[in-house]
């Protein structure tokens, strides 16, 4: 399928910074510990401008409670108990630094705001946020692409257990920092995205304040092919950002086919839908599903939707998915439609006899749900209104990704009204000065790094590139300085580390490496014996220091080695060209093959 | 448009390399301050900026002031004198300022308690550490009236000094028919996370329990769960921060709701048969932390114009002898001075050691464990309300629970 | 014998009806006391006494001085400042009074622990009420001859004012060798039900571990079976007789012994390798405590010849509006005005209200969390030992763990 | 026996009053609740005058721990967490008119005092304690026997459980307000002592402020026959004043004797006791007494006791008691002696092989003790001590009564010097104008009171006295009142009550018994109703307000009873003298049976 022409598609980069959170002096450290839990409500309360917001409303009618577990990386500020500290100024920096990188202008006066957000992933009931820069562009391979802005924000509070009533959150990620990079709508290809994405990441991986880890980098791609703007909100990985628009250009596609259907069908505004209990009928009995769900004191309702015969579900028609989705957004889960009957028990004959129960015409579609009996609020107003949007052909709203690439319904797009000040904050301005100092330090961007890295280093294009692909550029500068050598390094780093890993099942620390070189080095071991003590460190897991004193990580050289050899051929086990094999079979000292080769060529 | 702009309308600003729109907010001597579209605030610079144009008038905003009266015949009177519980973001500064305005802020709340008519009527709308006798004196005449009325009484007030004004209340308030319960909030109710729905919900129900006390309701705890009812004169706020800031000291908690039920109302004070307000106090009254650099000529000058001076010594009451003399003499002057104790707990004996017989000696008069404030508070109503040689045997008297007889419950032991 | 009697004469007292005999106590302008054979003290009005005849004597009080001095070599010190851990009964009036003879008090105390010498040395015997910041200078250099000498030092003080002198000595200790231990009694050591034994044991094996930390050592409980250190600029005296008094104000205990054994000891703050002491104290520092009636006329006179004045304000850091102009002008006087928050715990920040606001724009310094008391003894320390511009920078820098940085442990969640 | 004519007995009485304790605020009444309980240890400090007291020297080597239970009725006074209170003013009332019944001279300045006990009985280490008023008498049936003090002390801690290494304390009673009236050992006779004890503690009673229970009065008696002052602590019961005085003559008498023969066959000190471990003696293994003691964990020693054989039990010789009694004290049961030989399983042909181990005499016996491994402590000098305590026939010690009127030892008398001043209050100054005024309430003993009171009720002598001795005074002027009649009080009080409470197993308080008379007067009933609703009250258990408005126990009177018998009558159901008993069939309301009587008579 080729891409639509009026295909828009604009990012939101989220990566999240090591170090402390925004703004309190807790770790962005993770810890299994768990110290007790709070439990809290949100209210929905008026804006800065008097105009409550349509997302926070949704929320709020959902009425929910949020219980959040206490980490030992979290304070009475994540548990909105004190007001926030200062700003993090590592965060701060970084931010400055990405807006450098990415031409961006930076605010004269800083002003943090306070978005609304009630789905209880922050305690506080908003998301603190501040806009650092704005404008800007980043040259990525399919051109030139706008920026339009670049946030600080705290990251959201991680759901641990999500239920009807209520949800269950962690506050170990709530307040870490999260650097939030806007472009303008300018992408054209979902491939130009993935690529956009990545370029993005890059420039704060340049910078090696990236947090690692799940969840550490997340996208919001928005887009639209013309049928309103759809957001769909953390796509963890870029592969899936490919799939995910992919998979949106095709459901717009098909509503847009099914609602000119539709139109053709019924004129004017869709008539409102109206259920009926169908706890009677002898029809429900017949599905296990719907008896079951009656049986565990539900109540079963459908009723008729005109005109929607064979959209609900057949061929590329899925309206009935977006009714579903929005009833389970609602806390009603498990619509059953006409499209898919006969099935879950249901026969030809109940479909008839549903139909005449529902006086469907021959257009008319129904649909059958299972409701907590006491839920106060009918669902017909909630099926109706979803009608009616796809009808508008305006599909706008807050979607979020699935595993298998495909997006779902979230909740309507928030409003501009969801931000007011931070009040307990006061303005930050950064200081010119400042500013031009951290001018030097301006991120590059992917290929002048690489390039940079590499001829800096003395290292192959290739290996530069995987090493700040996989952000490896503090590791690497690390083991550079214990081992001396640039390529030993790049070596034990992409080769030696992971091999080990995965052969001893040993997880063991790049600074742990480290030691061990500068120890080795220390005691002027070669590249040999240095790589085969990083071995050893993986086989034994013994510390460092332990290991430098280990007999069998010496290397063994010139005089030892010649006698060795000497002795190996008096003994008559050397012929020919089984030497190494023989050697390493004789000591587990590491030894240089070739200094081997040349002794025993000179013993000859 | 070519007028200069005010604050709410939507104007461009130009400068040397681009132009950004929004509405305009705000502007200190270097930035001006614009609503992005984005929803984002951000400021710029005057230095930079070359000229402004206004594009559209100030949107009129959204009035939703309906009365927040929810009238099912006597009830309940929610008083707001001020506080962050009443609070609007104030856009000048950044900060929250309590409001006059209280537009529809807890309607939900109010038409929560189903079985019961709220009458609301804001009284003052000052943060409370602006409070001042002379303003305790009108919010109990406000309560008085509003018992006259109704059942019970909420107040709303800042949390900063509300033991002191719930104090206030309480002496003034010889005879009560109902309940008052003062609530405040720790979070501003401009934010979803506000504790000012749970603890306004609380104090409803703990005001439509006719007793007579003068308590405080706040959380209990950090959850949205529990609120408590403690009593005034033995309440402190305790955290700056937390929504369960507020101690009873040394006296257990009168009330508990949990879960929206009601756990427990102990009936120690009952109501009376009619509301008797004397409503007088003495402001020539004073409180001084004693500490080791608090000179004789402090203690002199902070005596000054007072009928009587509260004293925050340290451990069972106790203050430096080098100030003894001094004290002798403020009392010879005619001041009253009450030692009280700086660890808030425990009681304040000046028996036990030779300090405390100096002083006692020099006329420095105690009241057991009367909290240190809460003594403040006495003093400036017995003054003004008793004869002036009562003062001591009213001090002595336990009159609203304030001092503990049988103190000290033993509490936590570890 | 015909002389008039003398304290500790057994005397013979005559009236109109009887005669009494005992041993002569004490007088004072109405009554003789005597211990009678029973052991009983009674006193006689004077009135009523024909005539008095010394019956005996007084019989030497038997000396039982041995010092207590365990030698084992380098070990620990143990200071005597004075306070109610020092204290005699005091039979003139009948108080306790700290003692320089401290007889054989803790000698079994001190030998109980076993593998360590003990060094006692009186340096003052004062309550602590009366210490003052030049008091303080004298026993820093104390303590630090006595780290100079020995593995750690014990220092014997009252409890009503440990605070103060331990976070001074925490303050001016800049490197230390051997942990510092204040340790000091609820009740007198003449009872038998003495906290002081407990508490010295624990002080000496706390002092025995090499640590970086000035500690408070009292009970943790009401039992006699646990004592615990606590970081002095964290701890604060919050009951006026309870033998578990001393609190750390949201922060841990750093080590607990629990029936004779450490349960554990945090090693957070690590011994130097050398003991330097700043020796100097700025003793022109006030601490006001904010109230409803605090007048500017009050600040401005406490703020006179002060070089800084640390405010006990409400909540966040709040006082009333109307003394905002005086404490500018106190600022603008040269006079550094800190605020703190009379909760006690949680932090102070101005940035949240508009009064804080107001006081910021004022110049009134904010330093988070860091106690009251703490402020006012580490502003005496800053400003005599930093220059006059770093003020501020050296009070917001957290130099011995009295401010929190991840502060706010979430403690007691109910 | 007759009495020894050089008998000297004095008594302490204590007399707990009711109320409010002494130094706090906390009530005199108990609960069974328990709050928690902290423990503590005491530690043996220098008197007022530098010396440490015998007693309190002996108790701190015992080296035991304390644990206290708190109870509703104990605070921080109670727990020593916080200095006492002012010192309970109607307490002080109570002495001071106790005082002046006995003609003491109170005191122009009160000093509290801090007596040094360090049993655990007082938290503090110390009891409070301070002299009321000093000299005085009471006129008994004995003559005139001398007052030497009356003391106002706090109560200690009731014990709740005993054990080697500590005990464990109810809060409850200390505290209370405790009289402590002693008289001059002018008492002569332990009949007279009974007698001297009763009406002091009457004295009390007048003033009604008494409080009742277990432990409300106690007695020590201090007595001699010239072998040294002994105390016995604590006798509750007065009759048991008789009983431990006769014990404590014949026992003195009998070590008397005793001593007199160990004088003949030991001249000068008695040579100091050294004990072995018997571990691997044969006769050991055959008691089963000291085998189990072994498998336990115990040592089993023994050693010779010179020059005692037959007088550790033999006849009235009974120092063996005297010397197991001090074992026990100090934590050693169960001593067994060859006086006792054969038994425990022990045979003749042990006794002597014991007898040969110890290389005992003729006149020597020998002890077995079992005894825990880690007593870091000899018994050897405790026996030693103890021996030679009773050679030297000074008796003096402090010993306990025992249920069956048997005395033992409790500790060595305590000294002068266990009093110091109580510190924390001040001197208490008797206002000598409230003293006159309570003149006026002067109790005016037994003998004046019981015959004033049965003047002023007219009630008999015998009433009065039993109603003065039961403590009954206050119930009677209640029922009085109630009742409006002196002697149906009395009959109600002193009969019915008593009566109905074991018939009907139920305890009905005389305040609602009350309350039920004040309802029946105001109903205008006359007396033989008044009590028959008493009964109801007592056989139905119903509150009084209902009881009076059951039908039931309405009286039938006048024409009612007129018209009921002559239905009876007209029945035939009447037939001469079984009017009564017909009528009580017929009814079960009350009646005035003399009325039944003379309506029939009427009728005739």
């Amino acid at each position: 399928m080729s891409n639509p022409e009026n295909l828009k598609i604009g990012l939101e980069i989220h990566l999240q910074l090591k170090g402390e959170k925004l703004f309190c002096r807790c770790s962005t450290e993770l810890s299994e510990e768990v110290r007790g839990s709070v439990w809290r409500k949100l209210r929905t309360v008026s804006g800065e401008m008097g105009i409550t917001d349509r997302a926070a409303v949704y929320e709020g009618e959902r009425n929910r409670n949020f219980r959040y577990e206490i980490t030992p990386n979290s304070c009475l500020v994540e548990l909105d108990e004190e007001p926030p500290g200062r700003l993090n100024p590592r965060a701060m920096e970084t931010a400055l630094l990405v807006s450098l990188g990415l031409h961006s202008r930076i605010a004269d006066a800083i002003q943090v705001m306070r978005k609304i957000v009630i789905d209880g992933s922050n305690t506080s009931g908003f998301q603190r946020t501040a806009l650092i820069s704005s404008g800007g562009f980043i040259e990525s391979g399919s051109g030139r692409i706008g920026i339009s802005s670049v946030c600080l924000e705290e990251d959201s509070a991680r759901k641990v257990q999500d239920g009807p009533d209520s949800i269950l959150y962690s506050l170990d990620r709530l307040g870490m920092p999260l650097l939030e990079i806007a472009t303008d709508p300018d992408i054209k290809t979902p491939e130009s995205a993935a690529e956009v994405a990545r370029d993005i990441g890059f420039l704060a991986k340049e910078i090696s304040m990236l947090r690692r880890g799940a969840d550490s980098i997340r996208q919001d791609v928005n887009m639209s092919i013309g049928y309103g703007r759809v957001e769909i909100k953390g796509v963890s990985k870029i592969s899936q950002i490919l799939e995910v628009v992919r998979y949106e250009i095709a459901r717009q596609i098909a509503i847009g086919k099914a609602v000119a259907t539709l139109k053709s069908r019924i004129e004017g505004e869709y008539p409102p839908v109206s259920s009926r209990s169908l706890g009677n009928l002898r029809a429900i009995s017949k599905s296990k599903k719907l008896a079951d769900a009656q049986n565990s004191g539900m109540e079963i309702r459908g009723g008729k939707l005109p005109g929607l015969k064979g959209l609900l579900r057949s061929g590329d028609m899925r309206l009935g998915r977006e009714i579903a989705e929005v009833l389970r957004a609602f806390g009603i889960g498990g619509m059953i439609h006409s499209d898919e009957l006969p099935g879950y028990g249901l026969e030809q004959e109940d479909l008839q006899e549903l139909s005449g129960f529902f006086a469907c015409g021959a257009d008319d579609a129904f649909f059958i749900i299972a409701m907590p009996k006491d839920r106060s609020r009918s669902p017909d107003g909630v099926i109706t209104d979803r009608i009616r949007k796809m009808a508008s052909l305006d599909l706008s709203e807050t979607r979020g990704p699935t595993d298998a690439g495909e997006t779902y319904f979230l909740r309507p797009l928030p409003g501009r009204e969801r931000m007011y000040p931070e009040t307990d904050l006061p303005i930050v301005v950064p200081d010119p000065a400042v500013i031009r100092k951290l001018g030097e330090r301006t991120p590059v961007g992917m290929a002048k790094f690489v390039s940079n890295f590499a001829n800096t280093n003395n290292i192959s294009s290739q290996d530069a590139s995987t090493i700040a692909d996989k952000d490896l550029i503090t590791e690497f500068g690390l083991l550079k300085d214990a081992a001396g050598d640039a390529r030993l390094a790049v070596r034990i780093l992409l080769q030696t580390i992971p091999e080990m890993s995965r052969k001893s099942r040993r997880q063991i620390d790049v600074q742990t490496v480290g030691e061990l070189l500068t120890l080795g080095r220390n005691n002027g071991w070669p590249k040999y014996a240095l790589e085969n003590a990083v071995m050893v460190l993986f086989n034994t897991g013994r510390p460092p220091e332990e290991i430098a004193k280990m007999e069998d990580v010496k290397p063994i050289t010139g005089e030892e080695l010649r006698k060795t050899i000497d002795q190996l051929r008096k003994d008559g086990k050397v012929s020919g060209n089984n030497l190494i094999f023989v050697l390493r079979k004789s000591t587990s000292r590491p030894f240089d093959p070739s200094e081997a080769m040349s002794l025993v060529a000179n013993l000859n | 448009m070519t007028r200069s702009p005010e604050v709410g309308d939507r104007i461009s600003v130009m400068y040397h390399d681009g132009e950004i729109q929004g509405i305009f907010l705000t502007e200190d001597q270097d930035f001006l301050f614009l609503k992005l579209d984005s929803g984002y605030n951000t400021g710029i610079s005057k230095k930079r900026i070359e000229a402004t144009k206004v594009l559209q008038g100030k949107k009129e905003e959204i009035e939703n002031n309906e009365k927040v009266v929810v009238d099912r015949g006597k009830g309940i009177s929610v008083l707001s004198t001020g506080g962050t519980i009443s609070s609007r973001v104030d856009y000048a500064t950044g900060g929250v300022k309590p409001s006059r305005k209280m537009d529809s802020l807890y309607s939900e709340e109010m038409s929560k308690v189903h079985d019961i008519s709220v009458h609301f009527k804001v009284v003052s709308s000052i943060l409370s550490e602006n409070m001042s006798p002379d303003l305790w004196v009108s919010v109990a005449g406000e309560v008085r009236n509003a018992l006259d009325r109704d059942k019970g009484v909420v107040v709303f007030h800042g949390t900063d000094t509300m033991s002191y004004t719930a104090s206030a209340i309480a002496f003034m308030l010889e005879e009560q028919t109902g309940t008052v319960v003062f609530t405040g909030a720790q979070r501003s109710p401009d934010r979803p996370s506000s504790d000012s729905y749970v603890n306004i919900e609380g104090s409803i129900k703990f005001a439509s329990i006719q007793s007579g006390e003068v308590g405080i309701c706040m959380h209990s705890g950090l959850s949205d769960d529990s609120v408590n009812l403690l009593r005034a004169v033995r309440s402190r706020k305790m955290h700056s921060s937390r929504r369960d800031a507020f101690k009873s000291m040394e006296y257990p908690e009168i009330g508990l709701i949990s879960s929206g039920k009601q756990v427990y109302f102990r009936q120690e004070r009952k109501a009376s048969e009619r509301n008797v307000v004397r409503n007088r106090l003495e402001p020539a009254v004073g409180l001084i932390f004693f500490n080791p650099t608090l000179s004789p000529e402090d203690v002199d000058q902070f005596a000054e114009n007072r009928k009587c001076i509260v004293i925050m010594g340290t451990g069972l009451g106790h203050v430096a002898q080098r100030l003894i003399p001094t004290l002798r003499e403020i009392i010879r002057g005619g001041t009253r001075v009450v030692m009280s104790t700086q660890c808030i707990s425990g009681i304040v004996d000046m028996n036990v050691y030779s300090t405390g017989r100096d002083l006692l000696d020099a006329g420095v008069l105690h009241f057991g464990n009367i909290l240190p404030e809460v003594a403040y508070v006495k003093a400036m109503y017995v003054l003004a309300n008793y004869p002036d040689d009562e003062f001591e045997i009213r001090m002595a008297e336990n009159m609203r629970g304030e001092i503990l007889g049988r103190n000290h419950e033993v509490g936590n032991l570890e």
